[in-house]
């Protein structure tokens, strides 16, 4: 039997009587393993029915539990509590918040509105002109490597949550999206011309990234989206100087 | 009151599917999710989706006929074949247009979709994305759901259908976002919530996998078909139930128990390790049971050790990562320890090939319906598949329905104004109510019966047993209560809600196993060993009856036609 | 996010491509012009040994290079900054570019008059 | 990909712990200072032609020798130096070189900002004690 104390931030805007952030203690008691997603159906089942997550698939593919974990960018499910800093004192301590510079629902459930909205405004999907074969698409494994890394994300949120620029800046796309519009620009089966191009090649758009890495440090997948925003304003030049964009 | 022409449930696979399918014949559609629907279940979804494209320098000879046949035999002839067969044909097209709509799977050097073998397939005809197809198929759809501009009305926790005249003509909806219920009102409503792997205690499905969808279906008369078939995968990690690809195997991974050995040479000798699941789930617990478990203890090793770093690295670094996030061992240099657990429901709301139910204007597809194509055990791979083709046909069977319905009148708003009312008394009596009973105990302990009590193995006494406890919490249910009443993004409410219809699709699962005196598929009783096809050859239906504790059960004849029921060998 | 105030900020690219290119200018130039003057020159700074190092084309050269590629570099880093905390809607953003235009056309004509007598 | 990339793992970083951040942030203040200092640089270079033969321009580079103004030209150039390498690293990432190990360019950068400071600050000192330059 292990015990672990859990700080968690809670806020309800909508309380009139109490609508400010404040943080409260949970003892957690747990045998072997615990993750901090678990931390938090425990506290919602045996203290306080009234806490307020997003959970789905538990196994770090869905991208809804990202949150602000000791001090860090984790996603709840993902986050074994014994890897925290915390891990080897008498007393541990997990601090749990929201992730931060997203405008708040409750407790740790941020509104991903202006999130999704960026998301859908890059145009998101396969753009073809031509009309398609009757079987596959053929696409190279080189080519089909570069998509590799960013059709991996899985919208979680850490990085755009974590660019300064986006806190700057609400109209700023952000580095999930931009990573989106990179996985198709660079996808060999694309063949969106200006489409796509107009939409992040400009001041709201890659050029407001000012590579400061943070969406780096903070994605739970290990991506790189600087990598791809930088691909990106190299594709602007290309497309400027030669008429085409890979 | 909120309307739109086609209302569908659900923004997995086939929820999506289906909404672009009648957006694209014209249709105005929405989708309700609990969750934005990037993060449904379908992307946990690892190994790859099958047909018959031949690209495997092995499976130059394959075709949609072979693959109805493995498709019949894995299911153990439960399946219908109609459906089976159309699911087979229209596969090889569904993968071309999932492939045109930029989903990412991987290549062959000459630029062609690539494809693995998967367990009870004579052919290599996996078609795979590294080991994250589920992700790489969701992405694809939620992509072209913004591109078709259907309305997605993401964070809705659908609860209750909209029944007027026996005509389903809406849903009613919790909005976590901004709280309160409200109705959805639709000519026609598609249900596609996912499966119920949650009523299991040890289950590889997410969180939400509650089966919501069937048990509102089910509420609402309508019958869900074959539940006591349940799947449970035979590599589970460990400590979480955290599904391990079956594509591990695939690519060549040993199952080895605590001596040592390749135990699935004793029980599938020729296809090994890639036999059908319920046999290697099977082989994987009586290893287990026996004690032949790793150091004693209740797992199984899964080996990939011997593939090598690059092949993990390039074919399953999914598969790693979650390995080493939640077991803490790295598949390239250790074993990974492995159970069965709970993966798959089988059974769901009765369909026929195009998704229709027996109610006009519901429709089901995905896992939480049964057009019947797994039969008594479903192939790997075989599932995505199934979402996308009949969440397809779905879709366009809704757009003529809408079409040739004699009548035009608009839902009917009374009805719609009642629903709502009846949710929200129900709440009220809820969060009046004086709770006796805890709400999330009760779950647990639902979860930990029919596991122990409707696992891989099963006997008459045993179930009887859990039955017995079952009834019993569905008593206790009755006292539960609310302990926050807020009204935004309240899980209190949402996992309370959840629970009624849990326990009743977990009775239905319960009853039709104890019924069903064979052993067919995954559906294991170790006092009725054999398959009976004289007697069982059928399909089991389970009707809701208000106000009595379990359902009522009734059987259907499986359709044949195509292939003769013979013995299951590996 | 209003769909609107993102699409109405066009281009960008030539002010980002032309920060990198003065950038490398900058170094080049700065590097000898602090060099010559902090280091071989520390101390003895006064209108006549400038006036004897600027007699130099190459200097001069150096100097306007500096002038013209400094002024810009830093105006537009400077906009950049202003642009993302408080210049942020289309109309403040096109209002400040203009602005220092103005300010770093002036900064040149004005720098070029300081250096006029060695020039010509 | 390393071995076990983040086993005992701190699954992404906090922004108090981002290297990316403080970098940008003093490269973004640096250049500030630049801006300002690049506006006196042209004024007080114009003083030569401000009067006869630059007598201005010469009071105020004989005021400019007092050892705290050096030290102060100093820092400025501290300003331009770490302004100039961190640039360095930005432009190599705008060609795609180091973006993912950006932390260990930053590092190399800092120092070269370090070594080339050391000659100037060597240059300096000589010059506040003895009154006279290096060379
Ligand atoms: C770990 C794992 C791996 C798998 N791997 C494979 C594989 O390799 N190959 C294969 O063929 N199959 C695989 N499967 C099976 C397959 O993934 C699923 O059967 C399939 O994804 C189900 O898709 P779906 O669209 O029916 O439902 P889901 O993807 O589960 O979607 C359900 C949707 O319904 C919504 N929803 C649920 N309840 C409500 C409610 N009350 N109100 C509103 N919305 C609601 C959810 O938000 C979600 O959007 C795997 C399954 C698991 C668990
Ligand atoms: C010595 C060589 C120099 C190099 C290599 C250099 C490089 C750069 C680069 C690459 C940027 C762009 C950063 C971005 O887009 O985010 C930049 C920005 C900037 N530079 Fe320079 N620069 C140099 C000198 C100067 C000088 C002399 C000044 C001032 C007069 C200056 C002022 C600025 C300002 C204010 C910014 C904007 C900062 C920001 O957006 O954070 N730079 N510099
Ligand atoms: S890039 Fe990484 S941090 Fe950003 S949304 Fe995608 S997965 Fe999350
Ligand atoms: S943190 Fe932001 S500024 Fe660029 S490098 Fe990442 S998007
Ligand atoms: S619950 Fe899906 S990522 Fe954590």
């Amino acid at each position: 039997m292990a015990e672990i104390t859990f700080r968690v931030k809670r806020q309800d805007p909508q309380d009139k009587k109490n609508p400010e952030a404040h943080w409260e203690d949970y003892k957690i008691t747990y045998e072997g393993n615990l993750t901090v997603l678990e931390g938090l159906f425990y506290i919602q089942e045996k203290y306080d029915g009234s806490l307020a997550f997003r959970y789905c698939c538990r196994a770090s593919v869905c991208g809804s539990c990202a949150m602000y974990i000791d001090g860090a960018y984790r996603l709840a499910c993902q986050t074994n509590v014994k890897h925290l800093d915390s891990a080897g004192s008498p007393d541990p301590v997990v601090t749990v918040a929201p992730m931060p510079h997203l405008p708040l629902v409750k407790d740790l459930v941020c509104d991903m509105t202006d999130f999704f909205a960026k998301y859908e405004y890059i145009m998101p999907w396969l753009i073809r002109k031509s009309p398609d074969p009757e079987k596959e698409l053929l696409q190279s494994p080189k080519d089909r490597k570069k998509l590799d890394m960013p059709i991996d994300c899985i919208l979680c949120g850490c990085c755009y949550s974590s660019c300064p620029s986006v806190w700057g800046e609400e109209n700023y796309l952000g580095p999930a999206a931009l990573l989106k519009a990179y996985r198709f620009e660079v996808d060999s089966r694309d063949e969106a011309r200006k489409d796509r191009l107009s939409r992040w090649d400009n001041e709201r758009g890659v050029y407001r990234c000012h590579t400061i890495m943070n969406c780096v440090e903070a994605c739970p997948k290990e991506l790189v989206p600087t990598e791809g925003i930088q691909w990106l304003k190299r594709a602007a030049i290309r497309r400027r100087l030669f008429g085409r964009l890979k | 009151m909120i309307h739109h022409d086609v209302i569908v449930v659900g923004g997995g696979l086939a929820g999506l599917r289906a909404a672009i399918e009648a957006k694209r014949a014209g249709l105005d559609v929405a989708v309700l999710s609990q969750v934005h629907p990037g993060r449904s279940h379908s992307g946990a979804a690892q190994g790859g989706i099958n047909a018959a494209l031949g690209n495997h320098p092995e499976g130059r000879d394959d075709s949609w006929e072979k693959h109805a046949f493995d498709t019949t035999k894995g299911g153990d002839f439960l399946g219908d074949q109609d459906a089976i067969v159309q699911m087979t044909k229209d596969a090889i097209e569904v993968i071309y247009e999932m492939d045109h709509w930029g989903c990412p799977f991987s290549r062959y050097e000459d630029g062609r979709i690539t494809q693995r073998p998967f367990g009870g397939a004579g052919f290599p005809r996996c078609c795979y994305g590294a080991d994250k197809t589920g992700h790489y198929l969701l992405h694809t759809l939620v992509e072209q759901a913004y591109k078709h501009q259907v309305k997605l009305y993401v964070e809705q926790y659908v609860c209750k259908l909209i029944v007027h005249e026996g005509i389903c003509q809406g849903v009613v909806a919790y909005d976590m976002i901004r709280g309160g219920f409200e109705a959805f009102s639709g000519g026609a409503v598609i249900i596609a919530t996912g499966g119920a792997g949650r009523i299991y205690a040890n289950s590889t499905n997410a969180l939400i996998n509650t089966g919501g969808g069937m048990a509102m279906a089910y509420h609402a008369g309508v019958p869900l078909k074959d539940m006591e078939f349940i799947q449970f995968h035979p590599t589970g990690l460990y400590s979480t139930n955290i599904l391990m690809t079956e594509a591990a195997r695939g690519e060549g991974g040993y199952l080895v128990n605590g001596l040592g050995e390749r135990y699935m040479e004793k029980y599938a000798p020729k296809f090994m390790e890639l036999a059908p699941r319920d046999i290697v789930a099977r082989a994987g617990q009586t290893e287990i049971n026996e004690g032949r478990g790793i150091n004693g203890q209740p797992y199984v090793y899964l080996d990939l050790r011997h593939l090598g770093a690059e092949k993990i690295l390039e074919r399953l670094p999914g598969i790693r990562d979650l390995a080493i996030h939640f077991e803490g061992v790295d598949p390239i240099e250790e074993p990974i320890p492995v159970v069965p657990s709970q993966h798959y429901t089988m059974g769901g709301i009765d369909t026929n090939v195009d998704g229709a139910t027996i109610m006009p204007g519901l429709y089901a597809a995905g896992e939480c319906a049964c057009v019947s194509v797994h039969g008594a055990n479903r192939l790997g791979g075989n599932s995505l598949l199934e979402t996308i083709v009949f969440g397809r046909r779905a879709g366009a069977d809704v757009f003529r329905y809408l079409e040739s319905r004699p009548d035009k009148r608009p839902p009917n708003a009374r009805a719609a104004f009642a629903a709502v009312q009846a949710m929200e008394d129900k709440v009220e009596a809820l969060a009046r109510a004086e709770a006796t009973e805890n709400a999330y105990a009760l779950r647990t302990e639902m979860a930990l019966v029919t596991k122990e009590h409707f696992g891989v193995f099963r006997d008459e006494a045993g179930m009887k047993a859990g039955l017995d406890k079952l009834l019993s919490i569905k008593e206790r249910s009755a006292k539960v209560g609310l302990r926050y009443t807020g009204n935004v993004f309240n899980l209190d409410l949402i996992r309370t809600l959840d629970l009624e219809g849990m326990i009743d699709v977990a009775l239905c699962m319960a009853m039709g196993a104890l019924n069903r005196t064979e052993s067919r598929g995954a559906h294991y009783r170790t006092d009725y060993t054999k398959r009976d096809d004289a007697n069982w050859l059928k399909h089991t239906l389970a009707y809701y009856r208000p106000g009595e504790a379990g359902p009522r059960l009734d059987y259907k004849p499986v359709t044949l036609g195509y292939f003769e029921p013979e013995e299951r060998k590996y | 996010m209003k769909a609107e105030s993102v699409t109405s900020h066009r281009g960008g690219m030539w002010a980002w491509l032309f920060q990198r290119i003065t950038a490398v200018l900058l170094i080049v130039c700065l590097a000898i012009h602090l060099v010559f003057t902090h280091i071989v020159g520390i101390g003895d700074i006064s209108y006549d040994t400038i006036g004897d190092r600027l007699a130099h084309a190459g200097f001069i050269a150096v100097d306007i290079i500096l002038l013209a590629a400094g002024t810009f570099h830093a105006l537009n880093g400077l906009r950049m900054v202003l642009m993302d905390y408080w210049f942020t809607s289309r109309k403040r953003a096109l209002a400040l570019t203009v602005v220092l235009w103005v300010v770093g056309l002036a900064a040149l004509v004005y720098g070029i008059w300081a250096l006029w007598p060695w020039i010509s | 990909m390393s071995k076990k990339p983040r086993e005992t793992a701190n699954i992404g970083a906090g922004l108090w712990k981002a290297t990316g951040m403080w970098a940008w942030l003093l490269f973004r203040i640096s250049g500030l200072i630049l801006v300002f200092y690049l506006g006196a640089h042209i004024l007080v270079i114009s003083t030569a032609q401000w009067s006869e033969a630059g007598k201005t321009f010469n009071d105020l580079m004989k005021a400019f020798e007092h050892p705290v103004l050096v030290l102060l030209d100093l820092a400025l150039v501290v300003a331009v130096l770490y302004h100039a390498l961190n640039g360095v690293r930005v432009i190599l990432m705008d060609l795609g070189i180091g973006v993912r190990s950006h932390k260990l360019v930053y590092w190399i950068c800092m120092a070269v900002v370090v070594i080339v400071f050391a000659v100037f600050a060597y240059v300096a000192f000589t010059y506040i004690i003895t009154g006279k330059g290096v060379m």
